[in-house]
């Protein structure tokens, strides 16, 4: 079936026919629609580009991007692809070059910021060959990104339709980006995932407030989160964005919320910790949200869980398959214990992540199950239909939300 | 070299291919109970990847500090971690003594995993090297320090059975 | 070119354009035209599931499906695909539970005939989220299939419109199943194949009475069947099912056997077992019949090679992958020296099978050599043109009839 | 998209949209049209096939064909695709039959023309089964192709519309194949290589005479080829074959040379080997041209350099996937010393060519630098907007040339 | 332990270290007809699956009680069975004695098999192990039994060449 | 055989070992500088395929007939050869001795290559054997021919870094 061809449910955002996690052609739309299209998204941390002729290679949606920190001290970024015949500018995922990029396949040279500077062998050789006189530099340089930076994170894209980044984002998801990056930024590792799932189940994921209790019994178990404790998820108007929020344990009623969750099959009384330091943590920040997940759509997220503090990049890789990049970070003035703790802490989320690693199977698990079911859809009725910001994490608002901002670029 | 002290360096190579070969044999039986005794009450475990590790950057995508950290991963695997059935298949080659100090070393080896799931599916999950530090203990050698150093920055899903 | 412009031939079931195992127009439609229309699929020898809570998991098609021994002590068998956001409910291949089934991705459970019971966090949390009340337990269970047992073999289907299994498989083919399954089966073990080529080469294999002593030349080298020795096909009046039944050799003559085959390049006179333990048979059905290959369409065979038994289910899994399901069958009366004769005579089917490995081939050779000749067809008239019964394997009889019996399913 | 619906850019073969090297429709157009169409291609060298019997497999775009030297000395060639029931009738890449070729799968028969000679069991078994009268062995021969001999070359083609090879090679590039083939060829070896990208990928960048200094800086850092080097390219009236060729830097003049490479980053004054033995070559056909590299619209590839002499076959595997088939020639005189120059020099080629290793990869950079831009066009007008031969190698008028010679098969 | 009895007991393990290196050499190098002569006359030759093999279930893709029935193997492959031509790639790694009578030893040991068509295309065939018993005899030691487990439920395609 | 004879047997077969360990770790941790170390001045090098190797076909993809070529190959690597950022694995098993001259042995190896490329692709790059010729020098075993036998015909884009 044609992208256009599916007939939105009439239950509006209550319903996702599966269809969309699957359909090659609605996939290549959305490359088109959703990636290339009027959103912002997530390249990289300012400062992992320091200094002038520093580059690092990403993507919008499939699409390879190059970001490069230029003469002029600012932060560029171009589609990698050589205004020649097409080849990949940069090879390298990261790199420093202080004359430019230089294709390899033809020598044409770059600035830094994708404007064309010489072609090899333009005049020929021996008066014979070379580009004919019509050619112009200024008509072939790399396509260029509008780029722009709130609270050291660059953003990138392509249409000229987008709004500024911080109209953008909002003034309420903007506080909470604001809230995590207090210092210098510094990154302690990054890690990667290949997920065998449409992108979009993965996003839902994140914006589930609703599952990390119950997919998660680590959580659970350690009463580190539960739906029990205080906190809640803001929404931006459009749908696009969100933040879930909980604060310490100890602002919720444990005993109640053991009899609560002594239903789900997930709680062990008797599991303890033999070695607890992994969870010793700091209230860096002063607030008493022990947890922050937040999300900018189409595919950024920003994840604070006590100390360890990522972002992370939802790649699309093809209708079924994901690539999601985590970039750890600390803060320059960090010491060694601090370092720790993010470290150690580190273990509750990534690849291996006790309260993580669930969520890199389960979207492999509905693509698998939806399989002859394109037709059917998921319910989404936790906390009722609309998308609006509520003081509780037992709602699927923020994928309400999701699917609002989705559904009219895709035409639907 | 005179022949006991070359008997005596040859045994100790055998122990260590012995080491290796117990220590794969725990991962893919299943038995991960035992795993946390290859180790020193105080060691340092941790997975990363070339990119990290040669970057100098810290993080892990596991990081203990202890045996007992080891024993929570795996209270966790079976008590609260929610996973596929799944199995690895470890090979290991061309172990390597790059520090000789008697009874502590520092070892390499070349390391693959295969991953097959309960569908059948095989496939190349993790290749790379232990970069690790043994010391002869009481009851053999344990590692005081592994560090599972992979080619990849490429996790297939979950890593959930350590490596 | 999609499913429905394939011009069939005028020759009917006697000619077959190779696009129908290529086209991934046309597999989708199979998908849903045969594998959730109205045909019985094989899901599992009821023995496998012998307590109440005892579950596995299974396909229809592509689409996951789980069956059950329910509280009632029936079997059930659902759809393996969550009514909440879609994740599979039950991940293992076997298990039991105790206390229906739970979702682990929110913890929906659900009783062991689909039957939904409950909503984690259904009324929310300290009165704030939780599902609106217009949200109805009933409506919202497990897409449920309609099952049936025959000679102890469960067969499911999704469509309301597939008649009774009895009379699908109908008293003549039903015989020749019953006549195998005299006692309560037991699974000595089983094995699976992964084969790269569309579903149908595998079953037009298996109903091809006409390749077997020409392909499988261990088979004629040791006289164990020929086309000269005595047999049949029997095909069902629709020409979806088909048996091929073949009596012991001596009931053949040898002589004249060997002069007819001195013209197949696959006899070796001088080829002799040094330990022919393993061919030791028995009669123990008792009427003489040393192989039968059974199907029932469109992806269930039932194979007796003397003492070896077992089923075979043909999972499409692409339209040009195959996965090919073996279940090795004993008795609950075998003595071991029984077993053993199963266990070495099953050295002759299977992925190693001295009779059966060139099986799970040949279908990848005819995959690669149609490609660019998607319009070029088969010939199918050994035999004639028709798909009636005869007493001859030198025939493709049961090929054409089943073309004839997936024609009309797929409009053509 | 549909292969039909593309617009072409109005500069005609100064653009090329990307969409043609990704799009699966125009893919599947081009085995239709361009593989299976009006054209050469190459299939063996005859000395591969000495004796009557021998037998290779190969490949018309995707469609497998096996060619023969028949029983009357001729080579042969047939689609490799039974016509009972599809399957590979030749299942070996080398072989000899002493009696024709037969499909395993029920043994017909086909003589070395690929006539059918017998059906297994025609007359059916004990006057039961069998083929019925009407069915005539001489309406059932395998597919042939028509063949002719260039050189000692062996190409074919299965459109009756195909002009005589060698019209369709033409005098000039006839001769510069001819130049080269002045012995018996004796094969050194073969190699192959999977490139990650449209075969179009591959035969541009044979056809690039302008990247060959740039890309390879191996190639211009030991002078062995400059633009400045005397040379050219020679490009058939059609466009669709050429020949680049190079003289003996001797003829360039290197300062000024170097002085217009100074600009390029690839030269390396300082570097040197320290066992050139592998680069001492002698002028074995004497007309002082130490590079030739010459194609054949639309995937045959021939390459002098100095004494390492290969034929290139560039197979079409997907719309994304290339196989690249090397083969290695030296000639029936060669004395071991010469061969052994020919064995050191053939590291200059192959997937670990110190020049053309570069080759094996920029295809697939570009194919991942394209996605999400197939409708921008790459840029081909180094040496102008026409497809002429030109005495200079500053030039991508052959690359023009072929997308003249493509365009029209394909209706763009 | 006395400096021979250590120098025997790592002359054993060599021993067997070669045994199986020629045994894989056997199967990768198209010299079928010698391996048979890796077996005792009266020998158990099985391949299974892990899921069969921990559930007891007795079946095998092969399975054979004497080593005239491995010669008939190879008989078949050579004059009746059909298939493309491909060759294997075994890996053996992480051998382990689980049991030792001295001249009786039940051995296990880590494996991996990489299949090449004549196409070209290399896969990954076959990971597991070799659960096996080896005996010491007068032409050297012989498998008594070898049981390969497979992590796989899945045959790419068929299984022609032995493991 | 007497102790010492075989003490020495043992420590040679050892010693090979850690040849192909340190040969190995040499090209899988971009020390390439002193790969041609491990070969003679006059060695033979050379990466070939199954097919060509069994058909007798000289041809190698890469061909070397001096430790100088081979430090070429190293020099244009770093110098002049353009590819992708890629690390390789190396798995080595089953080394043997085909024929055994005391100071000069032929030995064979089985051997796999994962390939890593920077996006963290992994996949089976080589599978095949070492046939190699290694003399007791000075300073210790060296290679005085090594040719590398592919199983498969097809090379994955290049072979850049030597095998
Ligand atoms: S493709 Fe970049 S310079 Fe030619
Ligand atoms: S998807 Fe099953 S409970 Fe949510
Ligand atoms: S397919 Fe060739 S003989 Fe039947
Ligand atoms: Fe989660
Ligand atoms: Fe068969
Ligand atoms: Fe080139």
């Amino acid at each position: 079936m044609s992208a256009a061809a599916l007939e939105w449910p009439k239950e509006g955002n209550a319903r996702v026919p599966y269809r969309v996690f699957a359909d090659p052609d609605i996939y290549r739309a959305e490359l088109e629609r959703v990636f290339l299209g009027p959103t912002w998204q997530y390249l990289a941390i300012a400062d992992e580009l320091p200094q002038p002729g520093d580059y690092l290679t990403t993507f919008l949606g499939e699409t390879p991007v190059v970001v490069t920190r230029g003469e002029d001290g600012q932060i560029h970024a171009m589609v990698n692809r050589c205004a020649h015949r097409g080849n990949l500018v940069c090879l390298k995922r990261r790199g420093h070059s202080d004359d430019g990029l230089t294709c390899v396949y033809h020598a044409w040279r770059y600035d830094l910021e994708g404007n064309l500077k010489s072609v090899a062998f333009r005049r020929g050789v021996g008066g014979k060959g070379g580009m004919p006189d019509s050619f112009k530099l200024e008509q072939h340089g790399l396509q260029k990104l509008r780029t722009d930076t709130f609270a050291g994170l660059v953003f990138g894209t392509l249409s000229p339709d987008t709004p500024q980044l911080s109209d953008y984002i909002g003034n309420d998801i903007g506080g909470r980006i604001g809230r995590v990056f207090r210092g210098k930024p510094k990154v302690l590792g990054t890690t990667s995932q290949i997920l065998h799932n449409n992108w979009k189940l993965y996003v839902e994921n994140v914006k589930d407030t609703y599952h990390a209790s119950l997919l998660h019994t680590f959580f659970t178990t350690f009463r580190l989160s539960r739906l029990t404790t205080a906190g809640g998820v803001a929404i931006a108007e459009s749908g696009a964005h969100h933040t879930s929020y909980t604060y310490g344990a100890q602002r919720g009623d444990n005993a109640a919320s053991d009899q609560l969750y002594s239903e789900i099959p997930s709680l062990h009384e008797d599991y303890r910790l033999k070695d607890p330091r992994f969870l010793e943590s700091v209230d860096e920040i002063g607030d008493g949200i022990t947890l922050q997940i937040l999300s900018v759509f189409p595919n950024f997220v920003l994840q604070q869980i006590h100390n360890t503090i990522a972002v992370r990049l939802v790649l699309p890789k093809g209708p079924e398959e994901t690539e999601l990049q985590w970039t750890y970070i600390g803060f320059g003035d960090d010491d060694a214990a601090m370092t720790e703790k993010r470290l150690l802490q580190a273990n509750l989320v990534g690849p291996a992540g006790y309260v993580s690693m669930e969520d890199g199977a389960v979207g492999g698990f509905i693509q698998r199950a939806i399989k002859g079911g394109e037709d059917e859809c998921s319910v989404i009725e936790m906390g009722g239909h609309e998308h609006a910001s509520q003081p509780t994490r037992t709602t699927e608002a923020a994928i309400r939300g999701f699917w609002q901002a989705w559904r009219p670029l895709m035409g639907y | 070299m005179d022949a006991a002290a070359e008997l005596a360096r040859i045994a100790r190579r055998i122990a260590l291919e012995e080491l290796y070969a117990e220590y794969v044999h725990c991962l893919d039986s299943d038995a991960l109970e035992h795993w946390p005794d290859f180790f020193t009450d105080a060691c340092h475990y941790r997975i990363t990847s070339a990119e990290n590790y040669s970057a100098g950057l810290p993080l892990g995508i596991i990081y203990a500090n202890s045996r007992d950290m080891l024993r929570d991963r795996v209270s966790a695997l079976r008590e609260a971690n929610i996973y596929e059935p799944q199995t690895y298949r470890h090979l290991i080659s061309g172990l390597r003594i790059e520090r000789d100090e008697g009874d502590a070393l520092d070892l390499e080896t070349h390391m693959l995993v295969v991953r097959t799931m309960q569908d059948g599916a095989m496939s190349l999950f993790a290749a790379g090297r232990y970069a690790d530090r043994a010391v002869r203990t009481a009851d053999g050698w344990k590692f005081a320090s592994k560090v599972v150093v992979l080619d990849s920055r490429l996790i297939d899903t979950l890593l959930a059975i350590p490596l």
